[in-house]
């Protein structure tokens, strides 16, 4: 099932995955960092993940350490 | 259930856990990835000595696990130079922002490529001075307004924007010189084969490779990550146009 | 008299601004004073603060002082590096929206009030500083809302005129917020 | 911020860097040119705007080397003129300060101190006193160099050191640390307050009805180098006769004398005030002029006090002045911080007290 | 008798009874008449401010009858750049070798082309460091023999020389950029109506303009004037083609 | 002028300049990198065909900011390197000087001193004393500083500054000038006769089995970099505690020490001797290294002497390391020529004779 | 009669004017400079010089000030 | 024993190279010896001149002396500014075909020799500059003709070994010259 890792403690909420992800599998969460910043959250109840590695080729801060296909 | 394939992870050339300094959505931290992609591909992570230049690069030698100089500003391509000529057989490269390339470092960067020294230089070009906080340099786009050109670039007070990768083209110890950019995720793609490439110029000998990354600084911009890429795109890409401007293996591929 | 207040927070929430304010204030008010910041290599997203040093009789006061008689903590993290900071029964001013009400000296002063919701509740939370300086007004007693409300005509810029009227009212509230120290 | 600010006895509330180019654009300095360098960014940013709008001269300089080197052709035709920069950049402008104190031109420097060696980082600091006192530029010469202490001070030096560049064609520094550039105090600019100085007769301005001047610093013959070097010399005696400038407070009667310079006396003078309150007899000095010197008054002083306490934010550099100026005739001890803020009022307090009883 | 006509005379901006202190032959002496000619023509002696570089260059304040600043080693195109600035109204040019041009100041140089800044330049191009004696330097061509290259120029070690009037001619504040020799009187005729032309588009406001002379240094080269000419045709002529590489007025003449 | 001259025993009569370049290639210097400036070119000259034909590094430099920063690259990959230049080309290396002493790194410079301020002249000198001991570079730091006074001295010292260089990590600079750069003498090469410094653990070779390594300028914190200094400063007390070196002679009984550096100093040696040969008590005391300098040497000579006399060639500039060391025991007094050739012997022995009366 | 000024004091000898004349009326002649190099002089016994201003414009060392037509 | 030697001429007629080897001949003589060169910014064509210090006590000699024992002059220039430095008793040796056979003082010894015409009948006049050495090791007696020849074969590169033999013709002839002094 593909899928993809997210690192919180490295994401700096700048949403760049967001527009990235061609199934929007990715949103903003309702954790918040140390700036009040709410975290990017990966939301997939119906796998739709296709492991493409869009988000994590975009994503600046390496906060999206791993991408799996299958 | 299917076997799963490992399609993304953070290179071995990244020192494990980093968590860079730059400000959110800056795209130094993929060109900084981008680099370890490339170490990683290639095997060179342990026979290979960065020079960091001053600005906001200054830090990849906390996030990229190999041995690592800071030159002073301007100066990355001559400590580069001392490191090659003393080690030939190491890999060599200089990671470098458009001021301290491009502006206060001319003359060296310049002569690196007279001299088809066989180093690799990154340049990051974000028109403007990222880390001191926005100024106008060497390819602030005309109009472009920043913290020293308050009402705009105006070509009476301060000339025009240097185009980098044309320039070291035509230096004849150049071997490859490209532009790529990061505004979106297949040009992402595309600045890693142009980056390995630059390095594989290196590795067989050839003479100076330079590649030249467009990048955001929302920061100073002043605009969100994504407004950055889409001025990218619609502002930068029309006065540095990415491409390849010289490469020397060109017949020969 | 010299009196001297540090404002912290972290990045974004307009600590140096306020404490331009209180300088211009005092200014205003004719006493001397000194505004300043903390600077250097904090990272973005760090903490930042800034040290106002009041003095109606000195010309030139010290800076990077040892003590504070004011200290107001937008965070958390203020808080904590601060409050040993302040002087035997001096201020700690807290946010208590994102600061714990816990008081860890019995010789001071603590005043928690929830400025980031109260700023909310105006409608931008970006007030919280101006709040905060209300409410320092209130507790020092040192500043008027005048002086205040003058020297934010004075910092705040042209293109940011509009919200005057806000910030006035930011000041205003945190000036009357319940001061009866917890 | 970009306004200039008013002239007026009205005060402003404003930064040390914005002060020291406020004052500037008030001296009537025709032309700026920098690179950018925290801590004093902001001057050039003030000046982008400002100069253009009065049409005067600005250029963002491709390096500190550029910038200092137009600086010595702008005020080479007889103009104002100015860069500022910090620490590691201001190293790299030690030629052309050389070339331009042989060419006795009157260019106005800031340098706001930073933490270094190196690139070091953006704290205060006054690691850079010897090089603007003594100067890493080549061969013999003298910088006029100017501390300022407070906001208000920052504008009053800048139109001084427009003065005594002009007055003397002589490159002067105002030296100032992050501090100070970074400090916000009410100031007032008022007029600048100088007489503009007649460069009519040494300027290059085209050779209109008159025969053609050249403004070089190479002198081929040693004999006649060494004629011209007497000569500076000379200009530089004369400027230590007038130009020698301090601050001294409670030193008649004081035991232990404090000297310290920019930024960091204020706490000093704090620290002197509350040792006197403690009934201490304790004393404070303050170069204002750094290059000249105030060694005569040191001096005398020494034939009074039983010591003497520098403190810097350094390794100790102003000392060696200081010594060499006491020439032994008391103690002379250093307290230091290597970086930063300036030392806390009580640490300096309690180090004055060890040093008494010592 | 028929009447005389003055065809030749020493330029008015050149002192009189100036002597030069460059060595016999060399061509530093044929490149400064020319441009007291030119200031000549144009009536700009008493309106010029000169800067002289370092090099066998600095004693041309000796020679030409104009105000004159003596500028760093390499700085020449910054000291002009300030001049101009503080002084629109003057009529600014430098006159540098070409280690000072395009060695140590090339980011001066290079910038002051991007700024587009109202002066010109004249560099000349004597493939060596003259006055110290006859260096390597960045124009010095392959197989050179120099005192720093004493088995001739290679490019393992030294790299490539540059071609400044053509790196010149790609910054986009360059309104005339151009390279004459000095190997023939012909050459000479055209070198100077050349140097008139860029003294013109400063005179015009239109930017940066540059010439690049190609020049002898016959003690350096350890030949006999003559021989030198030949050279300078034979071998230098061919790598630094002269022409005009750029002239934005080309189109309205 | 290209051939390695030998090693062995034979003495051959050779330039100051030659000397030192094949001194460093004795020494095992890997690479040069340099830009020409005149008295020192033949240094460059002599290397550019001696590294091509050992195969090692030589870089035509486009700028000394170049030939420095790429010594800076070479060195920290652990090799020895160099470059060499003179005065008002020094003064552009400041900055990367702060650099490398901050990043503790055995840069080789050697500074062959001509006439300044600016451009000035081709003439020996001793102006860029301060630049070499004081720096212009920006912050606390210390370059080792040797001064040659023979031909066979450059060779000596070049060894030796490539080995403390090498042991202690530091930037160290061969402060020669033009009349020594320019004399043949006669000398001996022999072996380079100090150990070899492992750089193992410090180089830059590529992370191969081993974390990766920094060097690094850069200190962003204020305390972290206190406390770095402090620890840079420690180094430095081992170096003047182990390496202050300086020669006397006479000193036992004069009444006078003549106190003389360099080149220069050799006309000194010769004036003490005939003010001896006249019957005056007179010394004479020659720092080799400059930093360290011999402070407490002449601090103790002080208390046996009357008087010292300074002679320079330059305005006064050891005059004041002097003085600091005297520290006000008995007068020191300045014997200068501007620039040029040392002063006469007679002259100094005139002013020897009018210091004794005064 | 056309003709050519030659300042002796300014020549140094380099003979580049000899060449450069197309009725070779320049030569080397006998009067030597303090170098001990042989002065160029101006030998036109037959009035044959056509005023071109050849060796001008080639005299790199201002040492020929004026050449005249008619 | 210290002797001082001037060599002095215009540029071009080898004073230095002479200068090379005659301390090159002292140094196989095995004498301490300096070989120090006026430069600076003498255009070319002016005169050139070095200076050579032999002594056999010293390690370490002064330079730069008030006073010479010896002077050779290959022009009238070089005589005219050296002959001032000759110590008492010294000499002045002065290359007739180019200067003047004029003494100015009495307490010096002269020795005028047509160098550069003996130069030419040797069929190079470039070898003034050796030829004069040849007369100075005769009116010296410091230096032999051994040293001398030795030293030229040390410093004569091997591109112009070729010209030893004439090297050595006119270092003889210089020597032989009739020595009486005018
Ligand atoms: C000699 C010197 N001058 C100026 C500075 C200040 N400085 C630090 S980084 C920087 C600019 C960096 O801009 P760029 O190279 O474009 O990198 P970016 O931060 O934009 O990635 C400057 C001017 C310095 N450290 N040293
Ligand atoms: C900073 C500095 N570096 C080096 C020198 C020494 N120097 C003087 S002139 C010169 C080279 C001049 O060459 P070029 O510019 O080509 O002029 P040319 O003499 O060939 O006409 C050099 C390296 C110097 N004076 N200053
Ligand atoms: S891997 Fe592709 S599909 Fe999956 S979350 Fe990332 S962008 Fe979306
Ligand atoms: S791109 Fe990366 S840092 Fe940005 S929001 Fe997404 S996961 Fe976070
Ligand atoms: S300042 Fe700009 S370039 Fe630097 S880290 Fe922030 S966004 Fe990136
Ligand atoms: S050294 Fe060369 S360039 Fe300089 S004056 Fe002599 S011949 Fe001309
Ligand atoms: S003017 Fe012409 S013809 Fe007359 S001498 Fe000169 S070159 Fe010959
Ligand atoms: S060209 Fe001029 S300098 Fe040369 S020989 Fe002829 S007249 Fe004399
Ligand atoms: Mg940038
Ligand atoms: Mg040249």
């Amino acid at each position: 099932m593909s899928h993809i890792v997210l690192d919180e403690a490295k994401c700096k909420a700048c949403y760049l995955c967001i527009n990235e992800c061609p199934k929007k599998l990715l949103r903003v969460g309702s954790k918040t960092n140390n700036l009040g910043d709410h975290l990017v959250e990966f939301y997939d109840p119906n796998h739709e993940c296709i492991g493409c590695a869009m988000c994590a080729t975009r994503c600046p801060d390496l906060a999206i350490t791993e991408v799996y296909r299958g | 259930m299917a076997a799963l394939t490992q399609i993304f992870k953070i290179p071995d050339s990244i020192k494990k856990g980093a968590k860079y300094s730059f400000c959110p959505g800056c795209d130094h931290g993929v060109a900084v990835r981008l680099v370890g992609e490339a170490l990683d591909e290639l095997g060179l992570r342990e026979n290979t000595i960065a020079v960091a230049s001053i600005g906001c690069s200054v830090t990849i030698y906390d996030f990229l696990d190999v041995d690592s100089l800071e030159a002073p500003h301007g100066r990355a391509l001559a400590e580069a130079t001392g490191i090659k000529r003393a080690r030939p057989d190491k890999f060599v490269f200089t990671y470098q922002g458009d001021g301290d390339f491009a502006s206060i470092g001319m003359a060296e960067s310049m002569h690196t490529a007279l001299r088809g020294e066989k180093v690799t230089a990154i340049c990051i070009n974000n028109t403007t001075y990222g880390m001191t906080g926005g100024q106008l340099g060497p390819t602030t786009l005309l109009g472009q307004v920043t913290t020293t050109s308050p009402t705009g670039r105006n070509v009476e007070y301060y000339g025009y924007p240097i185009k980098i990768a044309e320039h070291i083209a035509l230096c004849d110890g150049t071997a490859y010189s490209a532009r790529v950019s990061l505004d979106s995720v297949a040009n992402i793609r595309k600045a890693k084969q142009v980056i390995k490439k630059a390095f594989e110029i290196q590795l067989h000998g050839l003479g100076f490779s330079f590649v030249e990354i467009l990048s955001t600084c929302p920061t100073n911009w002043k605009m969100t990550p994504q407004q950055a890429h889409d001025r990218v795109r619609n502002q930068m890409m029309e006065v540095f146009k990415p491409g390849v401007y010289k490469d020397i293996t060109a017949d020969r591929n | 008299m010299e009196k001297n207040f540090i404002i912290a927070g972290f990045g974004g929430q307009g600590v140096l601004l306020a404490g331009e304010v209180l300088a211009n204030a005092f200014m205003m008010a004719g006493k001397n004073v000194t505004w300043y910041p903390c600077y250097g290599a904090e990272m973005r997203g760090g903490t930042v603060n800034c040290e106002i040093v009041m003095n109606d009789t000195e010309e030139v006061s010290a800076v990077n002082k040892k003590e504070a008689d004011f200290v107001v903590a937008l965070n958390q993290a203020s808080v904590e590096r601060f409050v040993s900071k302040i002087k035997k029964g001096g201020w700690m001013i807290a946010n208590s929206s994102l600061a714990k009400e816990i008081k860890t000296r019995a010789d001071i002063n603590y005043l928690f009030a929830p400025i980031t919701k109260l700023a909310e509740n105006v409608g931008n939370i970006k007030m919280a500083n101006i709040m905060a300086l209300g409410v320092l007004a209130k507790v020092s007693r040192l500043v008027t809302l005048e002086s205040l409300t003058e020297a934010l005509e004075t910092v705040i810029p042209a293109h940011r005129k509009h919200l005057m009227p806000l910030n006035l009212k930011a000041l205003k509230i945190g000036y009357e917020y319940d001061l009866l120290p917890v | 911020m970009t306004e200039c600010l008013t002239k007026t006895g009205k005060k402003v509330l404003t930064k040390g860097n914005y002060a020291i180019a406020n004052a500037a654009v008030i001296a009537g300095c025709q032309c700026y040119f920098g690179y950018p360098i925290t801590p004093q960014s902001e001057i050039g940013e003030f000046m982008s705007g400002k100069m253009q709008e009065l049409k005067r001269g600005y250029v963002s300089a491709e390096s500190e080397l550029g910038a200092i080197n137009m600086v010595i052709g702008a005020v080479s035709t007889g103009v104002k003129a100015m860069t500022s920069s910090s620490s590691c950049a201001i190293s790299l402008m030690q030629e052309a300060l050389s070339y331009a104190a042989t060419d006795e031109l009157p260019v106005v420097l800031v340098s706001v101190m930073r933490g270094g060696p190196g690139l070091g980082n953006i704290y205060p600091s006054q690691g850079d006193y010897n090089q603007a006192t003594i100067g890493g530029g080549n061969g013999d010469y003298k910088l006029i160099v100017l501390a300022p202490s407070t906001v208000q001070e920052c504008v009053d030096l800048t139109y001084k050191a427009f003065y005594l560049a002009q007055k003397y064609r002589n490159p002067t520094v105002l030296l100032a640390d992050g501090m100070l550039g970074q400090m916000m105090e009410p100031v007032e600019f008022g007029e600048y307050p100088y007489p503009e100085i007649d460069n009519s007769d040494w300027a290059l301005t085209g050779a209109k009805g008159r025969t053609s001047r050249v403004i070089r610093s190479y002198g081929p013959l040693a004999d006649d180098r060494c004629v011209f070097l007497k000569k500076l010399f000379e200009k530089y005696k004369t400027i230590e006769e007038n130009e020698t400038e301090w601050e001294e407070f409670n030193t008649d009667d004081a035991d232990i004398i404090l000297v310290s310079f920019g930024g960091p006396s204020r706490n000093v003078k704090s620290a002197m005030k509350e040792c006197r309150r403690q009934g201490l007899k304790v004393g404070m000095f303050r170069p204002v002029t750094l290059y000249p010197f105030p060694s005569k008054r040191l001096n005398e002083l020494a034939g009074r006090t039983k010591k003497f306490l520098v403190v810097e934010v350094n390794m100790g550099q102003m000392v060696r002045d200081v010594r060499l100026a006491v020439n032994g005739k008391v103690p002379v001890e250093l307290f230091n911080k290597p970086v930063g803020s300036p030392p806390e009022v009580d640490d300096i307090v309690n180090e004055v007290k060890r040093q008494i009883k010592e």
